[in-house]
């Protein structure tokens, strides 16, 4: 068993995990926002950011994130301190100055007593915080359909050649590798990314998709690019995926019926 | 592993009550999206009584395969097998809901919940599954093995027969007979 | 855009078909067509089994490349710290006055591209404009029209 | 032509110094970048049509001499660069020591004819001391030359780059013959260790200590390969130290890299060159093709056990790519964005496998610590800094160019002595080290010894070499908001701190130079520096602020006076300055005639005056005034 300092306190870890998953594992709070248990870490928001020393360092100390520094022996972290909390709160008033009119930016930055950005807002604000969330659960699900573009103050997250760096030539469908499972936009804290979704159909990145229904109850199912390629992916017939969870669990208890009543009479 | 509880589940038995399905809803309340303590409010069933006739009644519930598709689809790593319960658990927080794992169970025992935002599946409550707790004539048993005559079979046989074809193109699901 | 893509099959095949060669491949396309053609982006994709939105994402991320058609002439003045102590402002500022073009513009005629680019290495010489291969050192305000060969507009 | 052993390579090179040692006379033709850009080409083409037409014994290529009857003649090339650019073309004779500047090709003839033939030097084309104005001879009489050590930069200037017989010649490939047939890895290895040489690329690593943690790394999982990586990457702004090397010895990169990979079992290297060094890209490339065709890179070497080869990577014009994480997914096909390197790079880099990254200069100077041995090396420089460094002197110095000097040399000494002081006479004021992730000193740290501890304790830092010189017409908010503006065009945009904060810098700058804002725009600029400094993802991010921080520390009054007076000292910013034509204006409608916009009116031999409203504080009238009547308030 690993151990090293917590906020002045022994704790224990397993090889492999990062501090931000020490810290929760034993209850410490750290703040984070482009963090999902489920995805890659990425290190992009330092809202997470601690601070770790080492005994024999002799006072020398750095920051880091959280959610990517991996845990050892007896390295001494600390969560809170009055220059994590300035910080911290400069890490969200320069996303509250991008994104102002955001409520997620808003709420975030009550909680850090900032009634309102001190710097000055962005000239044409939208609500992306670039937490690159949206990019790595598209990766995740294995369709690859987003990703960033350009960089630094320019950078912004879509589909490939997308407006407005340039035009798409004509006949070039948008978002042509999005299966329309709408993750980015469950994913994203913001509500930047808009969708429409229907009985009649899905709107995503400028691109409209039909939904496929069950062909025995009629309930939406997902797109058609969806269950292509989770059929792909699994390895599974796509004959499979034309039923719901609903109609399924009917079939099973039909054949188990079937199987019990075949016993019963051999 | 031999002394390990399973769910038995044995459809000659089942009267059709839907206690299990009552007992479930109430073992899972509804969590709101962002909402740390559960509601008062049930939530959905993750079991199922299906009538076939008058007399014929078919409980079905997660087998919690050996070789889980749900799992093996899952690209972030949210189905994790309890090994103190036997359970494959949905870890909540790890899952961006594609539904990948909706669809990948051949047997429609994963289920989208919008009102939670969740995926949800049978958990057997953690080690002490409700509905077998309620089941009035033991068609549902959480136990070493069987304990009323006829031995009644274990479903995991049933299962890996019947949606052969499905099982069979499911290579990673193959439900055995333990 | 139509164009003749016969070229970029023999780009292609310079390279090997991984991931890896894609910044090259890139570079390649660049210099051979003076932009990036999407045709050619999604063929790039296609062939090094890599996701259109990564071919994207490298075409948009690094300055060499350029996903519109550049100009027949690149004026390139340099903002190295060397030619900007030595008043490269001065000198972006008048060529853009001459060329009627901000910085990343290129004309409507694709005579010019304006680009004010990071240290070309030749800080001795500074202020420096490049204009298509031919390197111009001190270059000064009122000499720029000269090194540009425009007329007054 | 195939070398097919150690011997054979041993034999090449006691033939071709042989060659070398008879020549003589060498006539060498800056090809540098600056040089070919001031039409050394042309230069070189005159002179090889001017030798033969006259009756002179001249060879274009070293291995030609060997055809004559006894030794001697003259050889005429074109070389790396001299470090002189700022004169260029430069033409320097040898062994007289003879270095022509601004060379044309109509002076051709005159060299051939008169200095060649005759052994009279031309003196109008000589280099004039700038404050004596006395013409020098050559190197021994000038400052820029005569205070330097040359090691890294030992063979530009004096050798083709194209021609490996040339760096056969001078040593070349020594090293590595003495490592295949002599050295072991692991003693090549602690060679590189007790050096105590540091990476030339900024950080000042330790390159043995790096080496080792790698070769540890790999030896953890054996299955993995050891990448060998050249930083080629050359981003600062204002530094061409690794161009030079790369343009200018472009083998002794490749033998010190075959080195490194000797020394860690490596197969595979990567060279990264940005791609707006296309000179540099071809000569490389050749050198590549032509070591292949040696048996010097590829399956077995020398016909010895060792194979290495490598490949060149162009970068796609990102400043972040300096940065080894960033530049090493660049390599892997995927946009620059670097990653925490709480893993080091030695442990997963390229490729996830462990990988030695050094730059241009660290790499090159590896042949030179293998053959001259590690206490050679040591004994240069400074205890903790050993060695020597190259620089690139530029900005507002009289002698601009590329210079190396031994490790613990005083700024005073590089700026005044070798760069012959501040132009027009005018006052120093800061010299700006390491980039944009360096900081300014002012004149009161003039006598700091130049080694990497000395430089970051003053809140600057060593970087990769460049040196920019900046004098009383230079304005230190400017320079701080367009180290800032440069990095908010280069920062990769994934974190935070960086991408927003830089963004909030620049517009902070803006308005101190409008003269705008009061004193807590000051505290807000520094909170803002303090956060990108500790929570930025990467090192580009946290030394960014240095910029500001530097001069925020040392020329606060400057800021002030910006904030307060709304008067900028240096005449710079273009919203608090005014330009004014006063009584010693002749009429001479030199300013009239310059004026881009027309804004100055004047008739002959009448005071001339500028019309505020028209003005667009170009600079122009100032620049062409010969009467230093245009007053800049």
């Amino acid at each position: 068993m690993h151990s090293m300092q917590l906020n002045g306190r022994l704790v224990n870890f397993e090889a492999g995990q990062t501090l931000l998953e020490v810290a929760r594992a034993n209850e410490v709070p750290i703040p984070t926002l482009c963090h999902h248990p489920g995805l890659e870490s990425h290190g992009g928001c330092r809202l997470c950011v601690v601070e770790v020393t080492r005994a024999e360092w002799d006072g020398w100390w750095r920051m880091v994130s959280a959610c990517e520094f991996p845990a050892a022996d007896d390295l001494i972290v600390a969560t809170e301190s009055e220059r994590l909390s300035r910080t911290r709160r400069n890490v969200v008033d320069l996303l509250l100055a991008r994104c102002p009119e955001t409520p997620f930016t808003v709420a975030l930055g009550r909680d850090f007593g900032l009634a309102k950005s001190s710097l000055a807002p962005r000239a044409e604000p939208d609500d992306c915080i670039l937490c690159g969330l949206c990019v790595r659960v598209c990766a995740a699900v294995g369709a690859h359909a987003i990703a960033g573009a350009d960089r630094g103050v320019h950078k912004q997250v879509g589909p490939p050649y997308a407006p407005p760096s340039f035009e798409r030539p004509p006949g070039l469908a948008p978002a042509g590798d999005c299966i329309g499972c709408l993750c980015c936009a469950e994913i994203c804290p913001t509500g930047h990314i808009r969708y429409e979704n229907n009985a009649q159909g899905r709107e995503i990145w400028g691109r409209s998709f039909r939904v496929v229904e069950c062909a025995s109850c009629g309930a939406p199912l997902g797109t058609p690019e969806q269950l292509d390629h989770f059929a792909a992916r699994s390895g599974l017939s796509r004959d499979y995926f034309e039923r719901c969870d609903a109609c399924s669990k009917l079939d099973t208890a039909r054949a188990f019926d079937q199987q019990v009543m075949g016993e019963g009479t051999s | 592993m031999s002394e390990a509880k399973r769910l038995f589940v044995t459809p000659g038995r089942c009267i059709g009550c839907r206690g299990c399905e009552i007992a479930c809803a109430f073992a899972h309340p509804v969590r709101r999206p962002g909402g740390h303590r559960p509601s008062d409010q049930p939530g959905k069933s993750r079991i199922r009584t299906f009538p076939m006739s008058a007399e014929r009644h078919v409980p079905v519930v997660c087998l919690q395969c050996e070789e889980a598709a749900c799992q093996a689809v899952c690209p972030t790593g949210a189905l994790q097998r309890n090994e103190a319960s036997g359970a494959i658990e949905v870890l909540t927080e790890r899952c961006v809901r594609c539904m990948m794992c909706v669809v990948a169970c051949p047997f429609g025992n994963v289920h989208d919940e919008p009102a939670m935002r969740e995926i949800v599946k049978c958990d057997l409550c953690g080690g002490d599954p409700a509905c077998a707790k309620f089941c009035p004539t033991a068609a549902l048993e959480y136990a070493v093995r069987p304990t009323r005559n006829p031995p009644p079979k274990p479903l995991h046989s049933v299962a890996g027969g019947t949606r052969g074809q499905m099982a069979g193109a499911v290579s990673t699901t193959g439900p055995s007979v333990r | 855009m139509n164009h003749d893509f016969s070229e970029l099959e023999g780009i292609l095949a310079r390279y090997p078909k991984a991931p890896a060669s894609l910044v090259m491949l890139l570079q390649d396309i660049q210099e051979a067509y003076n932009y990036l053609p999407c045709e050619a982006l999604q063929q790039v994709a296609d062939e090094l089994k890599v996701p259109h939105s990564q071919v994207f994402s490298v075409a948009t991320f690094y300055k060499v490349f350029s996903l519109t058609p550049k100009g027949r002439t690149i004026v390139r003045v340099c903002k190295g710290t060397a030619c900007h102590v030595r008043g490269a402002q001065l000198i972006t500022d008048e060529c853009e006055r001459l060329l009627g073009l901000r910085p990343g513009e290129t004309a409507d005629d694709l005579e010019f591209t304006l680009e004010v680019v990071n240290c070309v290495g030749a800080c001795a010489m500074a202020p420096v404009v490049v204009v298509g291969e031919k390197y111009h050192g001190a270059v000064k305000p009122n000499r720029v029209r000269k090194v540009l060969g425009v007329k007054r507009c | 032509m195939l070398i097919e052993s150690v011997a054979a390579l041993r034999a090449r090179q006691a033939e071709l110094s042989e060659l070398w040692a008879g020549l003589e006379r060498r006539v060498l033709v800056c090809a540098g970048t600056g040089c070919v850009a001031g039409g050394a080409l042309e230069v070189h083409a005159a002179l090889t049509q001017a030798t033969e037409e006259s009756a002179l014994d001249v060879s274009l290529e070293l291995s030609s001499c060997a055809d004559r009857d006894g030794p001697g003649g003259t050889l005429l090339v074109e070389s790396g660069c001299h470090g002189f650019c700022e004169l260029g073309p430069l033409v320097h004779i040898l062994p007289d020591d003879i270095l022509y500047t601004r060379v044309r090709p109509k002076d051709a003839a005159a060299i051939v004819e008169k200095t060649l033939g005759a052994g009279e030097v031309i003196d109008r084309l000589l280099y004039k001391d700038p404050v004596s104005k006395e013409p020098r001879q050559g190197h021994g009489e000038m400052g820029f030359y005569a205070h330097q050590k040359r090691v890294v930069l030992a063979r530009c200037g004096e050798v083709s780059p194209a021609s490996l017989d040339s760096y056969l010649a001078t040593g070349g490939f020594c090293a590595l013959a003495t490592a295949l047939d002599t050295l072991t890895p692991e003693e090549v290895l602690r060679e590189v260790e007790q050096s105590g040489l540091r990476g030339r690329g900024g950080g000042g690593f330790s390159t043995g200590r790096k080496w080792r943690s790698a070769l540890r790394a790999r030896e953890a999982r054996p299955d993995s390969r050891l990448h060998v990586i050249c930083n080629g990457d050359e981003g600062d702004p204002g530094a061409f130290m690794d161009r030079s090397i790369m343009e200018g010895d472009p083998f002794a990169v490749l033998e010190g890299m075959a080195l490194g990979a000797f020394a860690l079992g490596s197969t595979r290297g990567y060279i990264y060159v940005r791609h707006e060094y296309p000179l540099a890209v071809r000569r490389l490339e050749r050198a590549i093709a032509v070591l292949r065709d040696a048996g010097l890179l590829g399956e077995r070497i020398l016909g010895c056990d060792f194979s290495f080869d490598l490949e060149l990577t162009r970068g796609g014009g990102a400043f972040v790519c300096g940065e080894s994480s960033a530049l090493m997914r660049s390599i892997e096909g995927k946009p620059g964005e670097p990653r925490a390197k709480y893993t080091h790079s030695t442990d997963r880099g390229l490729f996830d496998e462990p990988t030695v990254l050094n730059n241009v200069e660290t790499w090159a100077l590896v042949p030179y610590i293998v053959d001259h041995g590690a206490a050679h090396f040591a004994a240069i420089g400074t205890e903790r800094s050993p060695g020597t460094k190259a620089f690139s002197l530029v900005g507002k110095v009289n002698n601009t160019g590329l210079v190396e000097v031994p490790m613990g040399t005083t700024l005073r000494r590089i700026i005044f002595e070798i760069g012959g002081g501040i132009q027009k006479g005018r006052a120093f004021k800061a010299v700006q080290t390491g980039g944009p992730s360096g900081g300014c000193l002012p004149a009161e740290k003039l006598d700091l010894p130049v080694d990497f501890d000395t430089l970051t304790a003053a809140g600057s830092m060593m970087g990769s070499g460049g040196m920019i010189v900046m004098d009383e017409r230079t304005c230190m908010v400017d320079v701080a908001k367009y180290f800032i503006d440069f990095l908010m065009g280069e920062s990769c945009g994934k974190c935070v701190p960086c991408r927003e904060g830089l963004g909030q810098l620049s517009s902070l700058l803006a308005q101190v130079t409008r003269g705008e804002g009061s004193e807590s725009l000051l505290s807000k600029v520094e909170s803002l520096a303090e956060t990108m400094e500790l929570a930025s993802l990467c090192a580009l991010g946290r030394s960014a602020p240095n910029p500001v921080l530097s001069t925020l520390a040392y020329f606060r009054d400057e800021y002030l006076q910006h904030i307060e007076k709304q008067r900028c000292p240096a005449g710079v910013c273009k919203a608090l300055v005014t330009y004014r034509i006063t009584e010693a204006c002749t009429g001479c409608e030199a300013c009239r005639k310059a004026c881009p916009v027309g804004a100055i009116t004047g008739e002959k031999k009448v005071l001339h005056v500028i019309d505020d409203a028209l003005c667009t504080r170009c600079g122009a009238c100032e620049a062409v005034c010969a009467f230093d009547a245009v007053l800049v308030e």
